[in-house]
């Protein structure tokens, strides 16, 4: 078994470098230093591979990253963030998904928090942001809804005003590390508006309030990291509310548009190019022209990726537009990720029939590669799937930028 | 037969297609669920039938029929996903035996059309056209002694013998019980929940009346079983295709998002007249599979282009399949995504599209180089 | 220059020979043996090359094949075709092409033969079969319109009844080989309808009728083989009126319709692959694992539609539906050419930059190739973008095929 | 200067690009289908506003800037689909000149600065990563004699000097008059109606201040050349797919069929957005060709990405664009054709995708072999 990456050698020089600047390369060496002391083996192997890390193992590099302060990289200082650029943070989270680390739940740190800071109350900050900051506390997501899949804003879950409290009754889907998480922020319907998207407030809620149950989804690489979420009778105290009632619909468009980082996973890619080399020479594939060519051409596709988020981030003159570009990233990052799936199964040859725990257990090794490596990519295909229908599906960001093109409008 | 003939199936063949078709049809999905890789039930269901006597002669309990009665059930076994090894058994394994006429082949046959014994081909056939080294024999007086390793094997706990190819001096093909000694046999899981095994020979030793096929009756026995094989892959591959899409369709009908039908999206429809496309240009390679198994004399290289064009079919509808059942198409609740991971099952025991364009890659070069020499 | 394909050996034995019983093998082997001697090689240079031959050399080799009674392949012994079954029609397109004859112009025997032979009075088939079967009197068609592509019953020319005769005003578009045609069929309408598929007629007329003028389109591959058709008072005799009058929609619906055979070109395809791998010789390609991967692909892709096709002639059990079918071949023939045609392009590499008269007569050969293989690949690329538009584009295609999934309707 | 420098152009550069835009934007497209593959006003033009001595000293005349701007001239050009041979005179050749200082060098920039010599590359830059042999050059005494072919040079009536790569004992780069004896130059089109040429040269007398580089000195200057050659290639494809976006986009917003905008279709709408994608990954590999051409030492195996990548862009949206186009795309008439032949002709001259995977597929073979022996 040589699969997993050697200690030091995951991240070696590239082209990356050549796009930085010196304060921006030292900064990366920096990271890169501190995350291969960081990152247990064990728990690289298995990223690497694929796999979901467990709770303990993501905790435990969660206090890592909080003894740097480095949990929410997007966060401004005053708020207890490093107060990075948004080519810091592309570099950090290029080397976090290079280093073979958990990848940090975006739940508190890229989805919740900025709304918390800039919306909330100077309480609601108290309350929850250092338990974010040092990654002890998990939050989940409650925004989808069934019958409500790309169409969010047609969400029937609703938040009755009672006073003291608001009753909250209804159910959310999709919901991702429901079951390890400690608190939920939603949408909830709290009045009922001319336009759909109106009368929807942002409440966050703990996860041990009476009257909520989880119900895991069972995914087709059967895993469980999706859950359905009920709420009967629950709850919520009024300072759960988050800003202002019946502008929920605003702080999700902010959520969502906040995140401009890291939704490309070039990290996990250009991990996934080195894995193709490493089968590719555990396989015989070195000399296969058709497989180098394929390996080449998603090559190019991911350094044009590269390119094209760093020249969004840049913002300069040049720079696609704030509105194309997301929807772009979006169609190519899952493009990309998905093809790189697929090659690693196809060269995975027959073996890519098999799955599961025992299959791990039947064999040390197979063509010098740990069975993980090839269930790893089997379930990370199948799971992969997700990446072209979470967060507007392709039809979804193609809608997007058609309206550009055609409509001129957003 | 002619292939037109073959297009124009008999009335029997036809009557085997309607009935299996009605069968597999009538079969639920929580009973796939339930049955958990193998149900004993459905296999004698399916031995009474005749059907896993679909290639064994008529003097050995079955219908004496070919690869194109033998790959219209496996269509139909696709279509409702069942995970039982009928490929494996009544069609690669008989197949070969079938080419091996004697007494030890004749009670085989007769055992496996009756479901009174499961045979899983090992080294041959599931997956086709492996480049894995098979185990080696070396003779002992008139008997063989094998060593060597098998590293996917359609086999689970019901399985009681393997047809194990070997090599060495020469090609043969053999017998082994279960249980023989020195056969160590550990249980896996394929992506779609059925049956695989490892098999690990220890000095196994193969007495005379085991070995079933030697030198070039046995490469021919096995050419005909991996040319079956093919076939009913590709036919298993259309039927899970076929019903894939019609679930798909159905979906698309049923659910609605911005206040309209999913089946009203332009975008939504053009994919899924792509998959319609896909599933019709795989079934035209699937016929030509089964015509060429029968059929042809040397049908080797048609038979890379049907398993090549038909992975590909399956990669782009297995995935348009997921993709149009949005977030849904993500959970082991619906059925779709068990007739996505069938359909990469059948992927990886065709070898993949990859692996069948490479071998056709290579003769494409020959025939290059021999133009060049012509032209000289 | 040695590319033009050696006489006789032009279609060695296939796989073909092994789906056909012996006696469409024997037919195969006489339709060979004729074109082998009836095709000039100047011709099957041209032909092989890219190029669309002259009107003299289509007409020459019309004679030839009038000589055998095989211009109108299609037709029944009654009107003086062949009547020959639907395979062997395949089998002899198969070799037609595959032999570098000219393409034999559709418009009379596969469009409005059968329409007249149909619908027609005896008057009309015995006044404009014969030409059509002789191969000496050339047809176009006139059934589009500008601002009726796709949406071809919008039309908008009228024939006015005056009573001895209709008066036609009004244009067409796309006319393929109007400049060189004797005479034209037209949709043209005569009365307002409810629906717009009704009041509709269908017409056959004289080129050289006053008020007729035609002019050219330079298609993108600055070839004339398009043109626009104006028509000014022209006057079109009573008996130019085909079948009842307001019935034309459902005469052109039968004439789409009727031919199913051809629709491929699958002999064409099977020439590119063999001028592929002549190509692959000449520019060292032999060795090049991606070329040849893809040269695998399109051919696997080629087989599955020669089979499709066949399957769908043969009208077994298990055949294509009539209504999907021909979508679905339509659709994977303009793919498949196209591919083909792009491959060529790509294969020729930086060369593909020239073209024209001058390039032709600036080389006496490149890499072993005439420049005229060149140049006519890149010709044949550029004019080959219309396979996905003609006839139905590939948008119309897949919505006639999801209209039988989807709604279960045609 | 870093990337993110690069990204965030200065002043004068946005100077160049806004003026540059502006220009080509006012070229009406039967002016450039009048002028028949080259235009002397506009060429006058072109060089008043400094635009041919882009990358020439001020002591050239020249305005002294990189490759970075050098793109971004290109860029307008493409989409103004102009046909004069910028990129050959002012930027590949003249770029290979700007590493070549001495007395000869100076002049001859100087006078392509002032649009009074068009330069044409032979044997390098145009097209790119050329497989084919370049001449070869003799010593006779301190002159060289050289004989060979280059079949493709972008020149034609108006082009005075060709800078010659030579092989032999050393590279050279040498330069020829366009009357040189022996030299035969025979005319001919692109694609895309711009002149190219065909040079046979037949014991040509190169005298020894016409040879402008020699050994290393020559070949760093080719290098550089090359990679300018990329660079200014994938601006110019992207100028060219910016404005046949453009016109598609137009188009399906001007023509209605059944009842309704093509802009209304949404099959038809995701194609354009599938278009504007590739646009973009296409400007990003254009951006990171011109600032590999200035800035980084050994750009070659990133060059190679970046024209695969483009050459990809541009065979979808040159495709993509007629099909949306429908009919009307088929014809000359309309402007897209035009830009579609450009985007061909492009390819061809990056020396289409295919050729560029084929260098990057041969490093990464070497690269996956170095992880072998690491390994071991």
């Amino acid at each position: 078994m040589t699969d997993h990456p050697k200690r030091g050698s995951q991240s070696p020089a590239d082209h990356i470098d050549l796009l930085l600047d010196d304060d921006l390369r030292v900064f990366r060496h920096g990271v890169r230093a501190f995350l291969s002391e960081a990152v247990p083996t064990e728990t690289r192997t298995r990223v690497d591979n694929g796999y979901v890390p467990a709770k303990p193992e993501i905790v435990a590099f969660l206090r890592k990253l909080a003894s740097r302060g480095w949990v929410a990289p997007g966060w401004p200082r005053e708020h207890g963030g490093p107060g990075w650029t948004q080519l810091q943070r592309f570099v950090f989270n290029l080397e976090l998904a290079r280093s073979g680390a958990p990848a940090v739940p975006p739940f508190g740190t890229s989805m919740v928090g900025p709304v918390i800071y800039t919306f909330g109350t100077d309480d609601q900050k108290a309350r929850y942001l250092p338990g974010i900051l040092s990654g002890e506390e998990f939050w989940c997501q409650g925004f989808s809804e069934p019958g409500a899949g790309s169409d969010l804003a047609n969400l029937r879950t609703r938040a009755e005003d009672r006073g003291d409290h608001y009753l909250l009754n209804g159910q959310k889907i999709w919901t991702s590390k429901a079951q390890y998480a400690d608190r939920i922020f939603l949408l909830a319907r709290t009045d009922d508006g001319e336009r759909k998207q109106h009368g929807i407030s942002f409440f966050v809620l703990d996860m041990d309030t009476p009257g909520i149950e989880v119900k895991p989804i069972i995914s087709i690489d059967m895993n469980h990291s999706l859950n359905e979420v009920f709420f009967t009778d629950v709850k919520i105290p009024r300072d759960g509310l988050v800003g202002e009632r019946g502008k929920g619909w605003n702080y999700a468009k902010f959520l969502l548009g906040n995140e401009r980082t890291g939704i490309t996973n070039v990290g996990r890619c250009r991990n996934q190019i080195e894995r193709l080399k490493r089968l590719a020479r555990a396989r015989g594939l070195a000399s296969d022209g058709a497989f180098l060519t394929e390996l080449a051409r998603v090559e190019a596709d991911l350094t044009a990726m590269e390119i094209t988020e760093i020249r969004l981030l840049s913002a300069g003159p040049g720079a696609p537009s704030a509105l194309t570009g997301p929807s772009i990233l979006k169609l190519q990052s899952a493009q990309i990720q998905q093809t790189l799936q697929a090659m690693i199964v196809s060269a995975l040859g027959p073996m890519a029939a098999a799955r599961g725990k025992e299959f791990e257990s039947a064999f040390e090794d197979l063509d010098g590669l740990s069975p993980g490596f090839f269930d790893g990519a089997v379930g990370e295909y199948l799971f992969g799937r997700a990446a072209s229908i979470y967060g507007g599906t392709n039809q979804i960001q193609r809608d997007i930028l058609a309206k550009m093109a055609l409509d001129g409008r957003a | 037969m002619t292939f037109l003939e073959h297009l124009n199936q008999s009335d029997e063949a036809r009557m085997i297609h309607d009935t299996a078709a009605r069968w597999a049809g009538g079969i639920a999905d929580e009973a796939v669920r339930a049955s958990n890789g193998f149900s004993p039930d459905r296999w004698a269901e399916m031995a009474q039938m005749g059907w896993l006597g679909i290639l064994a002669g008529e003097d050995q309990g079955g219908l004496g029929m070919g690869a194109a009665e033998a790959a219209t059930l496996a269509g139909a076994m696709g279509g409702a996903k069942l995970p039982e090894p009928f490929i494996a058994s009544a069609v690669v394994a008989a197949g070969a035996l079938t080419r091996l006429p004697g007494a030890a082949t004749n009670t085989l046959l007769a055992d496996i059309a009756a479901g009174q014994v499961i045979a899983a081909p090992a080294g041959f056939g599931l997956p086709c056209d492996s480049d894995a080294p098979c185990p080696t024999a070396t003779a002992d007086g008139d008997a063989l002694v094998v060593t060597g390793e098998v590293a996917l094997c359609e086999a689970g706990p019901a399985t009681g013998v393997f047809l194990l190819r070997t090599g060495g001096a020469e090609t043969c093909l053999v017998l082994l019980d279960r249980d023989a000694p020195g056969l160590e046999v550990t249980p896996y899981r394929a992506v779609d929940g059925r049956h695989l095994a490892r098999l690990v020979l220890t000095q196994v030793r193969v007495p005379a009346g085991a070995i079933l096929g030697r030198g070039a009756g046995a490469v021919a026995a096995l050419t005909h079983a991996e040319a079956l094989a093919v076939a009913a892959l590709c036919a298993d591959t259309v039927g899970t295709m076929d019903r894939a899409l019609a679930l798909t369709a159905a979906y698309l009908n049923e659910r609605e998002q911005f206040g309209r039908k999913l089946a009203s999206f332009q975008a939504l429809r053009h994919l899924t007249a792509d998959m319609m496309v896909e599933v019709e240009f795989a079934r035209s390679m699937a016929d030509l599979a089964a015509f060429g198994a029968d059929g042809i004399e040397a049908p080797g290289e048609l038979l890379d282009r049907a398993r090549a064009r038909v992975c590909r079919a399956a990669k782009l509808v297995g995935e348009t399949s997921i993709q149009l059942h949005g977030g849904m198409g993500m959970t082991d609740e619906m059925a779709i995504g068990h007739y996505f991971r069938r359909l990469i099952f059948l992927q990886a025991m065709m070898g993949q599209e990859a692996g069948a364009l490479r071998r056709r890659a290579a003769t494409l070069a020959e025939e290059i180089e021999l133009q060049r020499e012509v032209a000289q």
